[in-house]
């Protein structure tokens, strides 16, 4: 019982299937056994913050850096990343096939008024997205603050508020443009029954990294948390073994996620 | 000839209640139905009514099998309409139950207010109209069942004990009503009742079910009875421990029988007055409580212990003149004494 | 709890304002959920009605068929349906995915077991003499049905109401079949997980009274309605 | 006193259905309650069964206030058995029926089953035991709802029409039972009935209700009559187009009375025999249908287009000697007559 | 449609096998619906058993009342529960949160409505003369209800099954509350979506039609308890 470490995630890390061959390796190691609970960010940052879990295993780093900021984790750890990319289809009717720069592809979505679907659900992804507009030089609006969006966009710009597996085959169902992470896109593009027929149009910028981070909660605000086991967990999560587990995981023949902590 | 019943059956979960061979029902006439508890008369009503099939056999109406599709049936229904024993209100206004048969008749809307009213007023329930009909007492709710269906003038009316629990003056209207029906429109009425009083002065053929079969004539003074051997070793049929009769020589009885059914023959129970001697074993005394008139004969009710009925002819009363109040003596001619069933329930 | 306090003055100020977007909200949830409440009540009432009334072979089968079904989960309903009005799917022509009328398709099929199952037991219970009295004063097969009906009222206008308290605050179907897309298909509840998953609390439960300000109205107006059916 | 009921009022929707000011039932008695339908008689026993409480009022049970107080009622509804008009039977076997109300009084299983048995086979229904008891007829529910009640040994018996629907043969057990259970338990019985003949030979206090009061004596005679001005502008009350009477001198009617009640008191009508000559407006001819004892007085049922009652004293009677089937005239002494109602609902 | 054919296939392996993975599912998901559903029941039917029988003032307001909270959210149900099992709930040093105990909670608050709701209807259709029959044959307040319970049965149990049915099949409360935690709270729902989240649409199928199966299995089993409820 001692062993057991309670993990708050987003969904797509849970999806993805990495924790399936990640956990019990460190299992297998250290003899900690890991409930992992998957959510939205916000939701998965909230159990945090109340306490409901020992760590959080999420990729947004800005809030990532409030939640340390604000003394409810220790440290934030970044342990890998991936990367995002716009999906589209295949006759890309904005025209952004090649293209690297997210901020660009976006004008030029905006521009062409091709349907573009948002997550809309202020996730990491969503996070990303905001910020690739607000760098796209669209005029903007909206009223609450991280939530903006083109002007004169009704028609063309879509938030449907859900995961990333569903904002994916509602894309693919609509043949729009979306923000996605990699890992989620290869799944659904490779390992569904029905795959979806949207491709990458636009990948490899700096500005489309995805960096993940674990973050053990602070003992000081929830004396109760293990914290020791979760400090152990990370420790074997930064590890060479840890990191190369993460870094063999391929799913469809596809590497997903890339090892952060070996190289920083 | 309105209704011809062939070799008709009627089972429930493998018990025949109901088993007439043959039966006819003629048209425009007031039939009484009489029978024990239990007889099928409530059976027959809903095959009359083509509420239920006959499990077998071939029921005929106005000289046509009835076919039992859905249509005919609705055409059928339509003409014959039923007076349940413990009748049901839908869940609305006096009037409204009654406007129901009205409605789905299409009638237009005043023909139907002027029927709603006329039928509510002959049995007494006008100043009711408004009000919920599941508010009504029991007596007005049988009332207000038969009003529902008068109001309807179906060719054919089948009552089930239309008037077990109106009050007398009802009683009357009611009787005086479906004669009224009867003369002025013609309409067949049959009527189930355990009243021979109402029987015999509405109806004008009499039919009688027992065990689900129609019988000639209704076995009444039927009585439970205990065998009891006195001091001499004869036997003696006991009646709820009040009267004693002695067994007709004939009459085989088992051994091991302690109680069983007798039936005494009403018409074969002479009677005399005046007579104040020791009751014997053929002989019972008793006060005449009633007497009345029925198809032709002189009904009277002697309370001997139990309450015994005599049937007597008009001349033979005439002649005789008992006055209720008497007391006389009850004499029972040869195979006035029937037992009818034999048994020994408790070991 | 400071939390429900935040959530209710939330709420107030949500419903104070009018606030257009809720407006928009509340609009799609009530239109989605009373379409699909009535298409599944006049297909469901007299399924139900049949299986407890006509002399069918195999009614228990049936019914135990029906209560079956009530265990559907709503991810399966999502994907039947998805499956035949994706782009790829039979109807795909149709071009239904992410509109009203997909939600309202699956909630249809949520409910009408439900609703079917639970008139089955208000009709059951109905006095066969009902039946016979109505048959002898000579209404039809169908006026006949009607005064059964009418008796047993009071169950089915419950199984009505609680079917429409099922898809008002259903989820899963409206999510997958609605898509959420704010302005066209976000319903109240699909905002409301969305603030959840945002960590939103307040908002979510702030909405979620006024989800339950908005059903205690729509049962008013039921009760007014109903009228006397409640003795 | 068992019952003792001071300013009692029960009130349905505004509308008063019983008040009583006074009325006191004796122990070990068997008591007959009379009265039209709606009169309240249902109404009454329920009070008296401790399922209703009144609007009003007070009522004794055995020299104590009843309080209404859950355990109160619990006691006291354990000596008190009330047999409904139109009785439900609980879902299950028949024996389940009987058993429960034993059961509820944690009465030992043989000792049950031996009640059971005892109960069943006083009402002549044993050999349906096993079956279920919602497929009873009409009347053999109303019999068992009565063994019911039997199996329970209670201290008062309240019966709403025990026999309305019972057929003849069960009527006297019935009755037998109940003369039985209060000559050798001491039970109270008080039952409500429609049928004077059982009210008379099987009580031995008379109560009747009307309107909601008691009254000292039944109206019977009660008709809906007509006005009708003949062409020397006399006026006449026309009984349902069949007898006509003269009014009397003293009586004052509203011109624009057409229709009304009148009540023709029962021992104030004369009956003379042989005379057969025309009708005239205080005479009416008839034929004799039915004569009977009934507490000290005779009743004799006369036919004159409508059902009449006549009372007479047993000296009268003994000496006049009517016979049934008889054609006799009917004189109406002064005030016989009296307009209850007027009314002029149409108009 | 090859899609539900594979699903079908794959729903029959699944069962064939009888999978490890799958049978601590399912042993989870029955636990837990089975215990929400008899805790439920018992506090629901006697609830909804006084409402209609009772002779309470403002009766109609509670029926009404019961009805709107039909219409709660298992997003608001969820939160709510969250706020006070949470570690900063005044029931937090309890550690309810994420196991299945938060999850009966949960569902719990869900069907209490339900059943209640639904019971009342059931209720308040059994004729009054029964009632009243067992109290003059001596019966006290307890026996008397449990014979107006008796009698509405067949409503009742369409009650408590539906509200089996109404939790088997709910995901949101067991996501929120039981957190899909392998092993401990997986149930066949959250199993579900989660396989419906990865895009593996077959084998979300396929586990609801394991969930089907299973349902029917608890349906026929129902029925034979039930026995002769059924006219
Ligand atoms: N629950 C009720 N609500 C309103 N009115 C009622 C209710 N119960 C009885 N009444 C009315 O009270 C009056 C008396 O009813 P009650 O049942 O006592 O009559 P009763 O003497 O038993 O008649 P019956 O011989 O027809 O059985 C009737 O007119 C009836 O309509
Ligand atoms: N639906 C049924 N299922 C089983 N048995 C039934 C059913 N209906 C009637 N019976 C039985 O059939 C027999 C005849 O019933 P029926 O109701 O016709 O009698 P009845 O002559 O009307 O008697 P009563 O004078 O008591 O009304 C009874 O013994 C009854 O128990
Ligand atoms: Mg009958
Ligand atoms: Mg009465």
């Amino acid at each position: 019982e001692d062993m057991t470490l309670k993990m708050s995630t987003t969904t797509s890390t849970e999806a993805s299937g990495l924790l399936d061959v990640l956990l019990p390796a460190l299992e297998q190691d250290t003899g900690i056994k890991v409930k992992v609970i998957a959510k939205g960010t916000g939701a998965a940052i909230r159990d945090g913050i109340d306490g409901n879990v020992d760590l959080v295993f999420v990729h947004d780093p800005e809030r990532e850096e409030a939640f340390v900021q604000a003394g409810y984790g220790t440290r934030r750890y970044a342990i890998m990343h991936n990367d995002f990319v716009i999906v589209g289809p295949e006759n890309d009717p904005a025209g952004i096939k090649g293209m690297t720069n997210g901020a660009k592809a976006l004008q030029q979505i905006a521009a062409t008024g091709a349907e573009f679907i948002s997550r809309g659900d202020d996730s990491g992804t969503h996070a990303k997205e905001q910020a690739l507009w607000q760098a796209s030089g669209v005029p903007l609006t909206g009223t609450e603050a991280p939530f903006v969006y083109p002007e004169n966009s009704k028609g063309w710009y879509l938030s449907v508020g859900q995961g990333m597996g569903k904002t994916l085959t509602l894309a693919d169902e609509k043949l729009a443009y979306t923000l996605t992470d990699r890992g989620t896109y290869i799944k659904y593009a490779y390992g569904r029954d029905i795959p979806i027929e949207i491709s990458i149009l636009c990948e490899g910028g700096d500005e489309l990294a995805n960096p993940y981070g674990v973050i053990p909660v602070h003992p000081d605000k929830h004396p109760h948390v293990r914290h020791e086991r979760a400090e152990q967990m990370v420790q074997w999560l930064i590890s060479a073994r840890g990191q190369e587990i993460i870094a063999g995981y391929r799913l469809h023949d596809q590497q997903l996620f890339f090892p952060d902590a070996l190289t920083r | 000839m309105l209704y011809h019943l062939t070799g008709i059956r009627q089972r429930f979960n493998d018990r025949t209640v109901l088993l007439i061979d043959h039966l006819e029902i003629e048209a425009g006439r007031i039939h009484a139905l009489l029978g024990p508890n239990g007889a099928g008369k409530t059976t027959l009503l809903r095959l009359l009514a083509f509420l239920d099939a006959p499990t077998d056999g071939l029921l005929q109406f106005s000289g046509r099998d009835v076919g039992y599709s859905r249509a005919e049936l609705l055409h059928l229904r339509r003409q014959v309409v039923l007076v349940d024993q413990h009748p049901i209100m839908f869940t609305t206004t006096v009037a409204g139950n009654v406007e129901f048969g009205l409605k789905v008749r299409n009638i237009p809307k005043p023909a139907r207010r002027r029927a709603i009213d006329e039928a509510l007023e002959t049995v007494g329930l006008f100043r009711y109209k408004q009000a919920p009909a599941k508010e009504l007492s029991g007596g007005e709710t049988q009332r207000l069942a038969l009003a529902r269906a008068l109001a309807l003038k179906p060719a054919v009316l089948l009552c089930d004990e239309p008037t077990a629990s109106v009050d007398i003056e009802n009683q009357a209207i009611i009787a005086a009503l479906l004669q009224q029906i009867n003369t002025d429109h013609g309409t067949t009425i049959l009527f189930t009742t355990h009243d021979r009083v109402q029987a015999a002065s509405l109806a004008q053929r009499t039919l009688i079910l027992e065990n689900g079969r129609p019988v000639p004539t209704s076995h009444e003074n039927r009585y439970t009875c205990t065998l009891v051997t006195d001091t001499n070793g004869t036997i003696h049929y006991n009646l709820h421990g009040r009267v004693s009769l002695s067994v007709y020589a004939d009459t085989t009885i088992h051994p091991a029988t302690t109680t069983g059914q007798v039936y005494i023959d009403p018409e074969k129970i002479t009677l005399s007055r005046h007579e104040v001697q020791q009751a014997s074993g053929s002989q019972v005394i008793g006060t005449i409580v009633l007497i009345m008139a029925e198809s032709g004969k002189i009904r009277i009710v002697v309370h001997v212990g139990v309450v015994m009925v005599v049937l007597m002819d008009r001349t033979a009363y005439e002649r005789q003149r008992p006055a209720v109040g008497e007391t006389v003596a009850l004499h029972f001619t040869a195979n006035a004494i029937t037992l009818l069933e034999q048994n020994d329930q408790r070991p | 709890m400071s939390f429900f306090v935040d959530s209710f003055t939330s709420a107030f100020r949500l419903i104070w304002t009018l606030d257009p977007e809720l407006l928009t909200i509340v609009r799609v949830s009530l239109s989605v959920s009373c379409t699909a409440t009535v298409c599944a009540a006049l297909v469901g009432v007299p399924t139900g009605f049949i299986v407890a009334y006509g002399r069918l072979p195999g009614k228990r089968a049936i019914i135990t068929l029906l209560n079956t079904l009530l265990a559907l989960p709503t991810v399966v309903i999502g994907l039947l349906v998805y499956t035949f009005i994706s782009r790829r799917g039979i109807f795909g022509h149709l071009d239904l995915l992410y509109t009203q009328k997909a939600m309202i398709i699956g909630q249809f099929i949520l409910i009408v077991p439900l609703i079917a199952a639970l008139t089955v037991a208000a009709v059951s219970r109905v006095d066969e003499r009902y039946r016979n009295t109505a048959k002898t004063l000579g209404a039809n097969a169908w006026q006949t049905a009607l005064v059964v009906l009418r008796e047993g009222r009071f169950g089915i206008a419950a199984a009505v109401i609680s079917a429409f308290g099922r898809v008002i605050s259903e989820i899963g179907i409206a999510m997958m079949l609605g898509g959420n897309i704010k302005g066209f298909t976000r319903t109240m509840t699909t905002a409301m997980a969305l603030e959840y998953d945002k960590g939103a609390f307040t908002l979510a439960v702030a909405l979620g009274m006024v989800l339950m300000v908005l059903s205690l109205g729509m049962n008013i107006v039921f009760n007014l309605i109903q009228g006397k059916a409640l003795r």
